[in-house]
């Protein structure tokens, strides 16, 4: 019997948390046995590459594209033809239109993700509250977007945090670099950034470092362990969270190729089988969540670090 | 020390002593072109060796030669005996050799004492250059050659003039045994050439050996003790200027007699076809009036930067006047470009033939239709055929020699270069054209055959206007003299009224028409 | 009168100031002089690049691969670092200058003993050196925790009131004064730019003058490539992605024409502070940074449009009376 | 002297077929061959029609901006605005939407937001004389900038299907729209640079305007309208793009004009102006699309690529040049 060649398209190569989801991919091809993965994506993070990759990807006719979209809207035509052509699409972690798959993963809810990076945020602010700010990647990126909007609605359960605004670091490093500078100048009593983006995290709490500020300002958000345990051990990042990429990666392979066998059918109410994560039920949108992100901070951080 | 100053010996006996630089079996060639082959040449110190040929003779190449700007593929250098050989100018200038170049060597963003001393500026502690120093060395030189020159300005901020002299400042301020001019005195006024003199006088008095490269032949007598001639490349001759004439030397160049005659044939003269009146320019020119009549030659003389090129240029809409008109056979014309001069029958021999004038990396034929692709094509499409159909009609007037048809304008020789520009015009069947110094630095061979083309223009019924700096061609083509000083008319004469004298005098400010004095 | 040349970087100067005036009038912290020197450190990388910069367009060339020099060098380095970090950071340093330098000495054997035009030299290599990061790094990131702690404390370490970094950019403008206005050297890139033919006439080398411009310029990419992955703790593929446009916009802005010849120093490092200014300011004024782009773009074309102006000669004033009346 | 044994100068020096074999353009014909037999060999998916459209769409974009930028760059300018200027007409038609636009309108905004941008682009060039070099350098980041300010980190979407069309239909079988176009396009540049007056009057200003302006040429009408061109081919991509993505952002196309002018000097258009052709840039385009699209099939990654094409270009430029320079010197 053929190999089951699942693709495995990212925002681009090179990011170490699409690295690990390609490991946990992995993982699950070895579990399955007769799957072949094809971890693949543009060079830097455009619709316009990344649908050259999927191009290439219906010519060669895989079983099954797994993608985690640069443009929610942009991959949707060459999506379509893909399922035209009798490939099983689905989307994970950053998602596509409704009709450009068959149904997509989120690493979590939109809303638990929110309430945790407000959550984070007010456990370590000072008594009685204070300046808190975002700093986000270009939000061209969905979710960004659906985050901070959910963050938006908690807050009113967290009096103490006083959001004062938002800014856009477009996941480069030296522009978010920048723009936490802005954030500290702009806001001298500023006490907390939250940066839902693994570059942004970073790229702020270097400019905490920088500025002399660790134990005044706060920096949370979602990141990599691998990439934030300088900080955490500096102080400049009490905590912050992220899902486990490597089960992401696990169960888009265990969901792309139940739906390649037609072992299930995304619908919606469908429950679809992740392997040793579980199992994902999709809403009226076909969408479903993997898990809550998980928390990472100075006790667990080391053990982490080494692995993605 | 061979360059140390010697008293000079006044007369220009041969000096008897040994060559201080000789060249020999000099060979060079370019891609298709043999430029030099197997040439000799001796300078002796304390003598001015003038070295004559037409055009394409290689006289700039041996220049280049001897400065280490090419390398020969054949022969030998000797310096006092010694062979050397200089991979680069550097190593030329390091060995006492100094030149002032056919083609402008100068910086426009530099300083007038960095021009000076571009590639062996003196050096202070840490070998950083002193400035101070620089300028004290280069306000030393100027003052040497009599020029009233800020070692400090920019050059750029400097006149064309001053620019010349700067030049000269750069060639003598090494300490050289061996002074080469290629053309030095082409593009300076009347002034500043005899300055020039004074100072080649100087040079020899200090023992240097002089290499005098010309194409004017009055000069070439007044101030050489020796002369070489080369003739495509191969030396035909040498030896001393007292034992020789104009005539012998001229058929040496050429290898054939020529006259001096101008054949100017007589034209009828017929009714006006252009008419200037109150032409100004913000900065270039101001009141020029002047009526052009079919089958006339208008010479316009002045010195170099009288505004006469940038007047032409006005007329044919490359600059726009400030004020005035132009009838153009008793029609008000305003011109506002190029083509719309051509249009109605104003064409333009520019001045520069490589910038303005040939086109090159497009073909001979191709260079021939651009203004006249309206007839060649059909709505906007070209049609190759009648293309070289033209071409080939007007180049073969003009008797050009090349390849093909469809090679590259600029493998051409500068003589046959100019002669796919003048084709050009032609054929656009113009009714004024203008030449704007149609034989500058050409060899006299050459000159004669465009002056000869010239009357024939004029007996088919066209109209000429010519700009020139060169007394004799003037008072030779012209059936009427404007002369230009500073921007302005000083002066208009009738061909029979005018001599050398009153031209020079009224372009330099002393005389001029009484008509022009307000 | 000479003093043309000058006036253009008293003119810059002036509209810098009159803008930090401006900022200043909102936000008075952000003329504070920490804050400044804050502005001044942060521009420092660019200020070295547009200084590399610089020298390749005074010899009427252009180098579009310097920030993917600057790329591939801090990727080796870091790489370097995080294999072995007991290698101390002075020769980092020191290696990363040589390989951005053998670099551009790519560039510039390709421009001078091939004679490929600069531009297309450099739009090639400009992807080689991206690609070549990709093969050596497979993708993969460098992160904080890799480096050594002196890898990245050594450009913060603060000297005298201001970071290491802001000094080394201190240092690089004052050596580059030199070279620029006092050896052969630096006279020699003006006169290849300004008149090619003539510099040859004068004993310079053209295509080795403009293959030493591309050296010194991969030297100073090279340098900033440690620099960078050290300030911002991070080396991935697509750093300084599109900064090569930066480089050539602030030379620009400082008055160096890109038709070779014209320029200085000053010049150099006024434009690329004016970008520093504008890019700092526009968080702290609370304009929305997506302004930032229009604004840089319209800078350049006045900056142009203004430097065209000053060059365009008054006219030659042939006509000397009038010149005599005025 | 002896007029009647004078030679007459021949038309041509060889037949017109000799110089065709000598050609940039033979030479790029074998490179394109040689790309796709070992596409062919190498992937079992290359030889089959609907790849292979598909794989059109990689370059037929680029490739009609390159059309306009090849006559751009033989006049000796260049335009590095032409990204941007896809991203602010994509903007405008975004905008154009809002307010309830239907086809025929956003196909008119995204033409004339091209030409608007070209035309702004072509007076600061030819109105104020300033080198196009730096000037679209900063019409990029201004053009980008505003559609930046405009959209900020939001997306235009839903463009009706009918527009849709434009980047997605197909005319027949497996011929795209797109790459019809993209053929009438070359076509029409293809022509106009060859074999019309307009044509030679471009390689006259790239090869010496001064002398072409000398020459009765209206050089800054022509350079004017060369920008005018270009701006409208980015309209016309621009329209393609949108279509294809069915989305508006401001980053959109983000770095394609480093790649047209890349198709361009690969092309055989030299640089510096003056020579240079259509077909040879046709090729260029064809040969870089194939290119991209093999590898894609063997998965290779796009950096991959890119060295690639960076190699690709330093060498088929390089080596005539270094083949010279070693025939000259053996000589
Ligand atoms: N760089 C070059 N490449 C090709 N051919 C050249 C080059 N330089 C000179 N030539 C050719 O070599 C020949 C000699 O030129 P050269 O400039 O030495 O003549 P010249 O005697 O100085 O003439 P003129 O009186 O016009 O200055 C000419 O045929 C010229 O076309
Ligand atoms: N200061 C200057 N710097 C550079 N070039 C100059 C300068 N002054 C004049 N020229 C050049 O010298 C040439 C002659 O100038 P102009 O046209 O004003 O005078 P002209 O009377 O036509 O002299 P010519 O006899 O040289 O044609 C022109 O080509 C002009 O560009
Ligand atoms: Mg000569
Ligand atoms: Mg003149």
């Amino acid at each position: 019997q053929d190999n089951v060649r699942i693709a495995l398209v990212v925002k681009a190569l090179g990011i170490g948390f699409f690295e690990a989801a390609n490991e946990g991919a992995q993982e699950a091809a070895e579990e399955l046995g007769n799957v072949e993965i094809i971890y693949t994506g543009p060079t830097d993070t455009t619709a316009e590459g990344q649908i050259e990759v999927i191009n290439s990807l219906i010519a060669q006719n895989v079983d099954a594209i797994a993608v985690s979209a640069n443009d929610t809207d942009a991959l949707v035509p060459t999506l379509k033809k893909a399922m035209d052509r009798g490939i099983t699409v689905i989307s994970w972690d950053s998602g596509v239109a409704p009709e450009g798959r068959e149904m997509n993963l989120n690493p979590s809810s939109n809303q638990l993700i929110g309430e945790m990076c407000v959550k984070m945020a007010a456990e370590h602010l000072p008594e009685g509250g204070g300046e808190v700010a975002i700093l986000s990647a270009s939000a061209t990126h969905t979710n960004q977007n659906n985050w901070i909007a959910e963050m938006k609605k908690v807050l009113p359960e967290y009096p103490e945090v006083n959001l004062v605004t938002t800014v856009y670091g477009d996941d480069l490093a030296d522009k978010s670099y920048r723009e936490a500078q802005g954030l500290i100048q702009s806001y001298p009593d500023l006490k907390a950034i939250i940066a839902p983006t693994s570059v942004g995290i970073v790229a702020a709490a270097q400019a905490v470092t920088d500025a002399g500020k660790v134990g005044e300002i706060n920096v949370t958000g979602l990141g990599l362990p691998s990439e934030m345990a300088g900080h955490v051990e500096s102080g400049a990042s009490k905590s912050f969270a992220i899902w486990n990429p490597i089960d992401l990666g696990y169960a888009a392979t265990m969901i792309a190729y139940n739906l390649a066998t037609d072992q299930a059918t995304a619908e919606p109410g469908a429950e679809i089988s992740m392997g040793r994560v579980g199992t994902v039920t999709l809403d009226e949108n076909r969408e479903g969540a993997m898990a809550e992100p998980f928390v990472y901070d100075a006790s667990n951080i080391d053990k982490f670090k080494d692995i993605f | 020390m061979l360059h140390q100053a010697r008293p000079a010996t006044a007369d220009s006996q041969a000096p008897a002593n040994e060559p201080v630089l000789a060249l020999s079996g000099i060979s060079k060639s370019f891609p298709g072109v043999r430029a030099l082959s197997g040439v000799s040449l001796e300078l002796y110190p304390g003598t001015v060796t003038a070295l004559v040929g037409e055009n394409g003779a290689g006289k700039s190449t041996l220049v280049k030669i001897l400065t280490g700007i090419y390398q020969p593929d054949e022969g030998a250098i000797r310096l006092s005996g010694d062979e050397v050989t200089f991979p680069t100018a550097y190593d030329a200038t390091q060995a006492g050799i100094t030149a002032i170049h056919q083609e402008t060597v100068l910086f426009d963003e530099l300083s007038v004492a960095e021009n000076i001393y571009l590639g062996h500026a003196p050096r202070g502690r840490l070998g950083f250059i002193d400035r101070g120093r620089m300028n004290r060395d280069a306000a030393a030189v100027l003052k040497r050659i009599g020029a009233a020159i800020d070692p400090d300005a920019r050059l750029r901020d400097l006149g064309i003039a001053s620019k010349h002299l700067v030049a000269i400042a750069r060639a003598l301020s090494v300490e050289a045994r061996i002074v080469v001019m290629d053309e030095p005195t082409a593009a300076l006024s009347y002034k500043e050439i005899e300055e020039l003199y004074a100072l080649v006088e100087r040079l020899k008095a200090e023992g240097k050996a002089i290499l005098f490269i010309s194409h004017k032949f009055d000069e070439i007598f007044r101030i050489a003790d020796r002369y070489t001639v080369f003739r495509d490349g191969e030396c035909v001759g040498a030896g001393l200027i007292s034992e020789t004439d104009h005539d012998a030397l001229v058929r040496l160049m050429v290898g054939r007699p020529v006259g001096q005659i101008f054949p100017k044939r007589e034209a009828e003269i017929g009714e006006p076809v252009l008419t200037v009146s109150g032409y100004s320019h913000p900065t270039e020119f101001a009141d020029i009036g002047f009526e052009l009549k079919r089958g006339e030659i208008l010479g316009f003389y002045g010195l170099v930067g009288a505004g006469r090129s940038e007047l032409m240029q006005a007329l044919f809409g490359v600059t726009r006047p400030s004020k005035g008109a132009i009838r153009i056979g008793g029609e008000v014309a305003v011109i506002r470009s190029p083509a719309e001069a051509i249009r109605r029958g104003i064409v333009y021999v520019p001045e520069e033939r490589g910038r303005q004038g040939a086109i090159a990396g497009l073909p001979i034929f191709q260079n021939v239709t651009l203004p006249s692709l309206s007839r060649t094509s059909r709505q906007g499409f070209l049609r190759l055929a009648e293309e070289f159909k033209l071409a080939r009609e007007y180049t073969s007037r003009l008797d050009l020699r090349a390849a093909a048809l469809d090679r590259d304008v600029g493998t051409l020789s500068g003589g046959n270069q100019q002669k796919v520009v003048i084709a050009k015009w032609l054929a656009t069947s113009p009714k004024v054209i203008i030449l704007d110094e149609p034989t500058k630095g050409i060899d006299i061979g050459s000159k004669a055959a465009v002056h000869e083309f010239m009357s024939e223009l004029v007996a088919q019924g066209l109209s000429i206007i010519m700009v020139s700096s060169e007394i004799p061609e003037i008072l030779g083509m012209s059936d009427r003299v404007i002369v230009m000083r500073e921007g302005r008319m000083v002066g208009e004469y009738p061909r029979e009224k005018v001599d050398a004298e009153t031209l020079v005098r009224a372009a330099a400010g002393i005389g001029g028409n009484d008509a022009f004095r307000k | 009168m000479a003093k043309l040349l000058k006036s253009r970087e008293l003119l810059l100067a002036a509209v810098i100031v009159l803008l930090l005036t401006a900022i200043a009038w909102r936000f008075p912290g952000f003329v504070r002089p920490r804050n400044l020197a804050n502005v001044f450190n942060d521009t420092s990388i660019l200020i070295i690049l547009a200084l590399g910069q610089m020298m390749v367009i005074l010899t009427r060339c252009i180098d579009l691969s310097m920030a993917a020099n600057l790329a591939l060098t801090g990727m080796a380095v870091a790489m370097l670092n995080a294999a072995m970090p007991g290698i101390p950071v002075p020769l980092l340093i020191a290696l990363g200058v040589l390989l951005g330098a053998a670099l551009g000495a790519f560039n510039g054997v390709l421009v001078w003993k091939v004679e490929i035009p600069p531009i297309v030299v450099t739009l090639g290599t400009l992807t080689i050196f991206r690609g070549i990061i990709f093969l050596m790094s497979g993708g993969a990131w460098i992160n904080a925790h890799q480096m050594s702690a002196a890898f990245k404390a050594f450009p913060r370490a603060p000297l005298l009131g201001l970071p290491v970094l802001s000094w080394i950019a201190l240092i690089m403008i004052a050596l580059m004064a030199v070279v620029i206005t006092r050896t052969p050297l630096g006279r020699a890139f003006y006169a290849v730019g300004g008149n090619p033919t003539a510099a040859v006439y004068t004993g310079i080398d053209v295509g080795r003058t403009r293959f030493l411009a591309f050296t010194f310029a991969g030297a100073l990419a090279g340098l900033s490539g440690y620099l960078w992955v050290s300030r911002y703790a991070v080396a991935y593929v697509d750093i300084a992605g599109g900064f090569e446009l930066d480089i050539i916009a602030a030379c620009v802005i400082g008055g160096i024409s890109i038709a070779g010849g014209i320029g200085s120093v000053g010049g150099a490092v006024l434009g690329a502070l004016f970008f520093g200014v504008v890019k700092n300011a526009l968080p702290v004024i609370n304009i929305s940074p997506f302004w930032q782009l229009a604004i840089s773009g319209s800078a350049i074309i006045l900056a142009v449009a203004f430097n065209a102006r000053a060059e365009r000669k008054k006219g030659r004033l042939i006509l000397r009376n009038r010149e005599a009346a005025a | 002297m002896n007029d009647a044994t004078q030679r007459a100068v021949p038309d041509r020096l060889e037949g017109r077929w000799t110089s065709y074999l000598k050609s940039w353009e033979t030479l790029l014909v074998a490179v394109a061959v040689f790309v796709f037999v070992i596409n062919a060999l190498s992937s079992p998916y290359f030889l089959n029609a609907w790849n292979l459209s598909d794989a059109t769409f990689n370059f037929t974009e680029k490739a009609m901006i390159a059309m306009a930028m090849a006559l751009l760059i033989i006049s000796g300018e260049i335009d590095l605005s032409v990204a941007a200027i896809i991203a602010l007409a994509s903007t405008a038609m975004g905008v154009a939407l809002q307010y309830g636009a239907g086809t025929p309108e956003l196909v008119l905004v995204g033409l004339l937001v091209g030409l608007l941008c070209g035309a702004f682009n072509g007076w600061l060039v030819t109105g104020l004389g300033l080198p196009s070099i730096v000037v679209t350098i900063g019409t990029m980041s201004l053009f980008r900038g505003i559609a930046y300010i405009i959209l900020g980190d939001q997306a235009f979407t839903g463009y009706p299907p009918s527009f849709a069309w434009f980047g997605q239909g197909y005319v027949w079988w497996v011929i795209s729209f797109e790459l019809v176009l993209f053929a009438a396009i070359a076509l029409v540049f293809g022509i106009l640079l060859h074999w019309t007056s307009f044509g030679r009057t471009v390689y006259a200003i790239g090869n010496n305007p001064t002398g072409a302006l000398f020459s009765g040429v209206r050089v800054g009408r022509t350079k004017f309208i060369l920008f005018l061109m270009t701006g409208l081919m980015s309209g016309i991509a621009a329209i393609c793009l949108t279509a294809r993505l069915g989305s508006t952002r401001p980053s959109i196309a983000f770095g394609w004009e480093l790649e047209v002018v890349t198709m361009v000097v690969l092309g055989g258009v030299s640089i510096l102006g003056g020579s240079g052709g259509i077909p040879g840039v046709v090729l260029a385009a064809i040969i870089m699309g194939l290119v991209t699209f093999g590898f894609g099939l063997a998965n290779v990654p796009g950096i991959v690529m890119s060295i690639f094409v960076g190699l690709l270009l330093i060498t088929v430029i390089g080596a005539p040049m270094l083949w010279q320079r070693l025939r000259e010197r053996s000589a």
